[in-house]
């Protein structure tokens, strides 16, 4: 079968598992859900290798195919048809997301156990990640509009997933509106592009760009920052990004796949898909690097601040991101898909091992109740911390080659970018920091009365769980975690699922290793026409890997330092620089600015349209005055009729008479 | 003689019809109108037409007269106050500018016919031939010229015939609740047409009060500004109309009510 | 002559069943149920029908098909004629489906009366289906009228409460609407005859022969003539969608009208008025429609942003579906008068998609109704879905429909309306995207407020019955093909809708008139000749930038 | 006599009709009082019959009184239903034609 046929398949197995699911929720009974949904994954998995293997076996100049359907609106000069677009590119991504997803199936199938919501799970799950294929094979921008839009929509069910709590409502209808402000940029910068291309689909817009634009022409450059746009939206990052902490209201396997692995990470792929734009439109570009850097500062900064578990992985995610933004926007497309897949491992395999955590801690996600489980959960335990070691980019682990590729390529390009790489660094050091401050708070220290109960070997139970946000009691009815749910690190598929990504984030730097370059050269087809492509990566190669790795261990010792060693030194830092703090810990005010940019005016209008100018412009005059006229006119008309019939009758023989007079005075 | 008939004749009319009118008792205007069919029956016979003074007596003075006074004494007599009622239509004045009217007509009339120069009315009319006038010759001419005229007067009797009967006929019950003033609701078979029904409200089916019990109209006479809102627990808007529906319930406070009560009991049913 | 049998069958079939019901005697129990059933038989005969123009319809043929042309009145040049095309086809064919799951969902209630009930439902339903399928300025009126009396009825003898108010204000709206439009259309015929010098007719081709033959395109009329019908017409059809904002009827009528009724009047009779746009003003007034392009652009944009702003406010879950019909209504409107064919067809395909959407958007509503104690407040309701799994999945279905979220065919209809304004004003465009967004927050806000968060006070939640998802299946069944396959619509109807804005895009952007359509006959000359008058317009009234723009563009190309 | 005289006997006794149905609210008083209408026409019509020797006036009046007879069981049986109903015997009080 040719490449395309497999990945149709690609995107047939999980669409079958969703709607096999979803129409079975009923009947399903016991885990089966969970093991269909999985398999699933597994077979979309294993159809993606095989496209793998059948492109590899073209020559590499023939290895981007496209594949059409049928005409999805193909009317009037717009060519919108239900194409998928198989290059290197996609087929690396099909192998990142259906791989991830695979495992993270594996390990949810035992961790949402014993949850009401179980088959509507495993349904959403498997919807996930079928759209997040159709967004990364899709062939046009209509096609990869869809599935950019399908993934928004899972990511907003699986948020609000456990809908009777207000939280997770809320967040999830933040997540949603926040994303179909992206999809209105990508749709408005559709429309700037088609405008002067006059086509939708991307090899045809891909050849005519240079043709068609001159390098930062306006309409060009306003498309693509709108572009931009949508992936920041989906990327989360600033000023887009409010929504990615909110989603940790999910459960944690989504926060894993959908808020770490994969969807995030489709700004990264949409830039790297459209890059014959984005060059030709230099200053976006710019803009892009320039918001992934403040972006992976920020976010850093913030992840020291906070003390929700989940909430400083999904920081920490932003800030990886800003890497990859950073990277693909100014050219290093290469490392930042590197960054994109490794980061996938290593963030996923945190978001589970801080699962188990939480479970452990039955619900209680607050790092200020956690601590010295080092010796109570002696799985979870390595799992995070080869997670935290790989984030924070300590060689040899997968993550230490990503980041300083990126970084290195950024570099590259000299000139200002310069600075990128520097505060590239500022970041990575912050990186380590936060990483290993949630791992010494968690593992070291003194065992807490959970940690004491799981090394007697029983798990520790709430009897109300509350929801630590509204203090509300958690509605156990859908499926929001019941006492029987927390199995810690019990089962084997999460052993399992865990197991197989550290090894993968220990790994992982083999795809690119410096002068082997495997990736860069499975990327080459995809990328071959680009203008930064094979950038000269020899000079400050082995400084910049140095640089890197000191970095890390520097901030794993600050760290050590400040968490382990002497205890107290946070607090005295917070007195010191309560300002900053306070700015780090509110997140540098983003959402409060937000609400008063938009939030606030748009209800005012609403209330005002409702309360004042509907009752008295519309219904008051408009509807009032028509009323009014017709009801004074038929009230005149109305006088006449008394309803005395005899008054009738008088009339009717006071005419007759006048009329007899008449004709007697005309004789 | 044919003048001594005319003017005994004609007096006989004019009385008659005075007193239809003038008669406060709806039985004595029945009388009254007898009268008055039987002397124009004589003044048609003066007029040769004998065919229709028959016609006129049996039908008119016969059967018709008949019904009058049946439906009279069903309705019951009552004596129609002089003053007019609380929503009556200006009564005295009103009396008195119709007769004043009804004079000036008359008075319009009798020139028109006197004082006009119609000379042929003057005449004694053309002259007399046998046999004019009579049933031979009127049937003739209802089943020869004016056979059309002839079928579509049946067709009308049968209708009207049908139409009374549908009328008065008899209800399965009446609803107490139901005080509308609608003639249109006298049309409309009472298990019908409530919009109330139509947004899903049944309508509780009344207990007929027993006999002897006050009128209820005069209870929903109680100042309740709507009386429809009495169908089926008030799921009708007060829509227009709703002043007859007002004067209905003070209607329900005149002096026939009651009285209709007690026919109600004598009727026993 | 099947298009007649089409137009009559449900009303018909209601009246047979009325009658018949009224001879097996009103007696409780007794033909109680027939009317709804014989209406049914008929409304599902004329979905069939529907269904066969559909797969019959040939894309090649040029004009209309299956036409019926009988003389009505001679003199008067009004002739019973019908025909189908492209611009059409789907709307009649929605017609019949919402109709037959409107009249299968009032078969689930007892009503009182049922026997005028249903016959009022047939008649709308004949009433719709002329307006969609007459071919004759006259005939079109008076279906018009006659597919808005009897809501008159459904509203005030079956409606809620407050009925009489609402139905007193629908019948002035509309009724002050139908005589504007029907005042138009006795001018347009008559000043056409006189202007054209051609016999009287009402006939939509003849009074275009009319326009060609004279050259002036359209319907032959003098700028003056053409500027004060248009905005007649355009009045009658605002207010029948209804456009911000001459809305004011709406919010009372959709609280006081039954759901079965209200789910057909959004999702049809709204439609009306959009297709008359396209079937009558653009093609016979095109000046008119380039002179005040602008000014109806900013009455749906305001439309789209009132509308949306009204519905993140609302807290009545119907009125938050009236008002976001206003919303979509706008995006319509929008869409015909970007004066593009891209906008065009997004337009006719948004009607389509929004019909779908609303009419079980309401049946929906009136099940949640039923599960809060009978209120229609989204502050009653709450935390649904876990009793209502089904019921829920369909409702959030047809919510993301209606977001128009993309994958579904809203999206292919707005993404065309909003592509086909981007390339006519883009400033509109941009700004409407708000609209979009505004979408995206009242649909979820009302799912979320009914379905989740925690259960309402007086919820008794449980999944809908099987009645309640053979009316609700079918539709969201054929929402989801829609979303997969929109072409099916779009392939049928694009040489009609390009026919149709033809004439008036010839003036807007007179380079891409003659080359994009070869459809319609703009020959040269006549193209000049428009473009010596519009110059006069601008001078006269140069307030409006459509007219402004499209002529200066003539004027160079001269 | 001259025809005459019988003309202005049918005006008297339409005059006192008219006035009837003017004065009276009983509508059977009403009733009768059209009646008396009815027949003054009668009578004219066929006193111009004798006029002129022709009796197609007398089928006239014939016709009318058919009329008449209709009236008559209409307007009974309206009257016997608002008994039925129990509203007050008097056309003031019917008012439902009121606007």
């Amino acid at each position: 079968m040719s490449a395309t046929t497999w990945a149709w398949l690609v995107l047939a197995f999980p669409l079958a598992g969703t709607v096999v699911i979803a129409l079975g929720w009923r009947t399903l009974s016991g885990r089966s859900a969970g093991w269909i949904g999985t398999a699933a994954i597994a077979a979309a998995f294993a159809c993606a290798v095989a496209c793998f293997i059948s492109i590899q076996s073209h020559a590499p100049d023939h290895r981007v195919l496209t594949s059409t359907l049928w005409d999805y609106a193909n009317t009037v000069g717009v060519d919108a048809r239900l194409t998928i677009l198989v290059d290197p590119l996609s087929v690396l991504m099909i192998l990142v997301v259906s791989g991830v997803s695979a495992l993270i199936h594996l390990y949810s199938v035992s961790y949402m156990a014993s949850d009401r919501g179980y088959v509507r799970f495993f349904s959403y799950l498997n919807f996930f990640v079928f759209s997040m294929l159709l967004l990364v094979l899709g062939g046009n921008f209509v096609v990869l509009i869809v599935g950019w839009a399908f993934v928004g929509a899972a990511s907003y069910l699986l948020i609000s997933f456990w809908y009777r709590r207000r939280t997770a409502t809320a967040a999830g209808i933040k997540a949603f509106v926040i994303n179909v402000v992206g999809d209105v940029g990508l749709v408005l910068g559709t429309y700037f592009i088609f405008k002067h291309t006059g086509t939708l689909d991307f090899e045809k817009t891909f050849h005519s760009v240079r043709d068609v634009f001159y390098s930062n022409q306006p309409d060009l450059v306003a498309g693509c920052i709108l572009l931009l746009l949508g992936a920041f939206a989906k990327s989360a990052q600033i000023p887009l990004h409010t929504w990615l902490p909110d989603a940790m209201e999910g459960p944690t396997p989504v926060s894993a796949l959908i808020h770490a692995a994969t969807m995030v990470t489709a700004g990264v792929y949409l830039i790297a898909r459209l890059h014959p734009l984005f060059e030709q439109a230099p200053a976006a570009a710019d803009v892009g690097a320039v918001v992934g850097c403040l972006t992976l500062l920020v976010a850093g900064t913030i992840a020291l601040a906070v003390t929700d578990l989940k909430r400083v992985i999904a920081y920490s995610t932003m800030s990886q991101i800003g890497y990859m933004i950073m990277g693909v926007s100014s050219g290093a497309y290469v490392a930042g898909l590197f960054h994109l897949m490794t980061h996938a491992f290593f963030k996923a395999l945190l978001f589970m091992a801080a699962g188990s955590i939480i479970a452990a801690m039955a619900g209680e996600q607050s790092l200020d109740r956690m601590g010295g489980f080092r010796r109570a959960m002696p799985f979870t335990f390595p799992a995070m911390l080869i997670g935290g070691l790989a984030l924070s980019g300590i060689p040899p682990l997968s993550g230490y080659f990503s980041k300083d590729q990126v970084l290195l390529d950024v570099a590259n390009r000299g000139g200002w970018h310069w600075a990128l790489y520097v505060l590239g660094y500022l970041g990575a050091l912050l990186t380590a920091v936060y990483t290993f401050r949630m791992i010494f708070r968690a593992f070291w220290g003194e065992p807490v009365a959970e940690a004491r109960e799981l090394e007697q070997g029983h798990l520790h139970h709430v009897e109300t769980p509350f929801n630590p946000a509204t203090d509300e009691p958690e509605d156990t009815d859908v499926g929001f975690p019941g006492p029987d749910h927390h199995i810690a690190e019990r089962e084997g598929s999460m052993r399992g699922a865990m197991a197989i990504l550290a090894v993968l984030a220990v790994v992982g730097g083999v795809f690119q290793l410096p002068k082997v370059n495997w990736l860069e050269h499975f990327l080459e087809p995809a990328f071959g026409d680009s203008r930064y492509f094979n950038p000269p990566t020899q000079g400050p190669l082995a400084v910049s890997l140095v640089i890197g790795g000191v970095i890390g261990v520097l901030g794993i010792a600050i760290a050590y330092q400040v968490w382990v060693r002497r205890p107290g030194t946070a607090a005295e830092v917070r007195e010191r620089l309560s300002p900053v703090y306070l700015l780090f810990v509110n997140k540098w005010y983003f959402d409060d600015l937000i609400d008063i940019a938009f939030v606030r005016p748009t209800a005012w209008v609403g209330r005002f349209a409702q309360q004042t100018f509907e009752r008295v412009f519309v219904d008051g005059t408009l509807v009032g005055g028509a009323t009014a006229v017709v009801r004074a006119g038929s009230a005149a008309v109305r006088a006449a009729q008394t309803g005395f019939v005899r008054y009738y009758a008088g009339l009717l023989i006071l005419g007759l008479a006048a009329v007899s007079l008449y004709f007697l005075l005309q004789s | 003689m044919a003048a001594v008939l005319f003017f005994i004749a004609g007096i006989g009319v004019i009385a008659g019809a005075v007193a239809v009118v003038a008669l406060r008792n709806p039985f004595y205007s029945v009388l009254g109108l007898v009268a008055h069919l039987l002397s124009l029956a004589a003044l048609f016979l003066l007029l040769r037409a004998e065919f229709v003074a028959a016609a006129q007596v049996i039908v008119y003075a016969g059967a018709v007269m008949v019904l009058y006074v049946f439906v009279v004494s069903y309705v019951g007599l009552q004596d129609e106050p002089w003053r007019g009622s609380r929503v009556s239509s200006g009564g005295a004045t009103l009396k008195a500018g119709a007769t004043l009217f009804c004079g000036a007509l008359l008075v319009e009339l009798c020139i028109a016919l006197l004082g006009s120069g119609l000379k042929a009315i003057d005449s004694r009319g053309a002259g007399y031939v046998p046999g004019f006038g009579s049933p031979t010759q009127i049937g003739d001419l209802l089943l020869t010229k004016f056979l059309f005229v002839f079928e579509v007067a049946s067709f009308l009797l049968l209708i009207a015939a049908v139409g009374a009967v549908v009328l008065a006929r008899r209800r399965g019950g009446l609803h107490d609740e139901e005080w509308t003033v609608s003639v249109a609701s006298l049309l409309r078979s009472p298990t019908l047409g409530s919009m109330a029904e139509a947004v899903g409200t049944t309508m509780a089916t009344p207990s007929r009060g027993a006999p002897g019990e006050p009128a209820p109209e005069t209870g929903h006479g109680r100042g309740e500004p709507f009386p429809w809102t009495h169908r089926g627990g008030g799921q009708r808007e007060p829509g227009p109309g709703t002043e007859a529906g007002g004067s209905a319930g003070e209607g329900g406070q005149h002096p026939g009510a009651r009285e209709r009560g007690d026919h109600r009991e004598e009727g026993g049913w | 002559m099947p298009l007649s049998i089409l137009i009559w069958l449900p009303a018909a079939a209601a009246l047979i069943g009325a009658l018949a019901a009224a001879v097996t005697g009103r007696r409780e129990g007794g033909g109680a149920s027939l009317p709804g059933r014989v209406a049914l038989v008929g409304t599902m005969g004329a979905l069939g029908i529907a269904i066969g123009e559909i797969a019959s319809f040939d894309v090649h043929h040029k004009g209309l098909s299956e036409v019926t042309d009988v003389t009505w009145i001679a003199a008067l040049g009004i002739h019973y004629k019908l025909g189908i095309d492209g611009l059409n086809l789907f709307l009649v064919a929605l017609t019949t489906l919402l109709f037959a799951a409107a009249i299968l969902a009032a078969n689930r209630r007892r009503w009182e009366r049922p026997g005028s009930f249903f016959f009022f439902m047939g008649l709308a339903e004949s009433g719709v289906l002329g307006a969609f399928l007459a071919q004759d300025l006259a005939l079109f009126v008076a279906f018009f009228d006659l597919m808005l009396i009897p809501f008159y009825f459904l509203t005030g003898i079956w409606g809620g409460p407050g009925r009489v108010a609402a139905t007193t204000k629908l019948v002035i709206y509309t009724l002050v609407g139908s005589l504007l439009m029907l005042a138009a259309a006795i001018a347009t015929a008559v000043l056409s005859s006189s202007q054209t010098g051609r016999p009287l007719s009402f006939v939509l081709s003849d009074l275009q022969h009319a326009g060609a033959a004279a050259g002036v395109g359209g319907a032959g009329l003098s700028s003056s003539s053409q500027d004060w019908i248009f905005l007649f017409f355009a009045a009658a059809f605002l207010v029948k969608m209804p456009a911000f904002p001459l809305h004011g009827w709406m919010p009372d009528g959709y609280r006081a009208m039954p759901t079965e009724a209200l789910a057909v009047f959004s999702g049809v009779l709204s439609k009306v008025g959009a297709y008359g746009f396209l079937r009558i003003v653009l093609p016979l007034f095109p000046r008119a429609s380039t002179h005040f392009q602008t000014l109806i652009l900013v009455i749906a944009l305001l439309s789209i942003l009132y509308g949306s702003a009204m519905a993140f406010t609302q807290t009545n879950a119907r009125l938050i579906v009236g008002y976001s019909s206003v919303a979509q209504l706008g995006f319509i409107t929008l869409g015909i008068f970007a004066l593009r064919p891209e906008g065009a067809q997004g337009a006719l395909l948004q009607m389509v998609n929004h019909g779908l959407v609303v009419a079980p958007l309401f049946l929906i509503i009136g099940l949640l109704a039923a599960r809060a104690g009978g209120s229609e407040d989204i502050r009653d309701m709450g935390g649904m879905a876990f009793r209502a799994p089904v019921l829920a999945a369909i409702f959030l279905i047809v919510a993301l429909a209606t977001l128009a979220m993309p994958g579904s065919s809203n999206f292919a209809g707005e993404f065309l309306i909003l592509l086909g304004v981007f390339r006519a004003k883009i400033v509109f465009a941009i700004v409407a995207f708000a609209g979009v967004v505004l979408a995206s927050v009242y649909m979820l806000r009302m799912f979320i407020r009914t379905m989740h968060n925690r259960t309402g006070p007086r919820v008794t939640s449980r999944d809908l019955g099987v009645g309640d998802a053979i009316v609700l299946v079918p539709l969201v069944a054929v929402i989801l093909f829609f979303a997969v396959y929109p072409q099916l619509a779009l392939h049928r109807s694009e040489p009609a809708t390009v026919a149709a804005i033809a004439p008036a895009r010839g003036l807007v952007s007179p380079a891409s008139a003659s080359a994009s359509n070869a459809l319609v006959p703009v020959n040269g000359p006549v193209v000049v000749r428009r473009r010596s008058r519009g110059n006069t317009i601008v001078v006269r009234r140069g307030v409006f930038g459509g007219s402004a723009r499209g002529v200066r563009g003539g004027a160079t190309a001269r | 006599m001259n025809i005459g005289w019988y003309l202005v006997v049918s005006a008297f006794v339409f005059c006192i009709g008219a006035a009837g149905v003017l004065t009276r609210r009983n509508p059977i008083v009403i009733l009768l009082c059209l009646e008396l209408m009815l027949n003054a026409a009668n009578l004219a019509l066929i006193a111009f019959s004798r006029m002129w020797g022709n009796a197609q006036g007398q089928i006239f009046a014939l016709i009318v009184i058919v009329v008449a007879a209709c009236e008559v069981a209409v307007g009974l049986g309206l009257i016997v239903a608002i008994y039925r109903r129990r509203l007050p015997i008097d056309v003031d009080e019917l008012r439902e034609l009121q606007g």
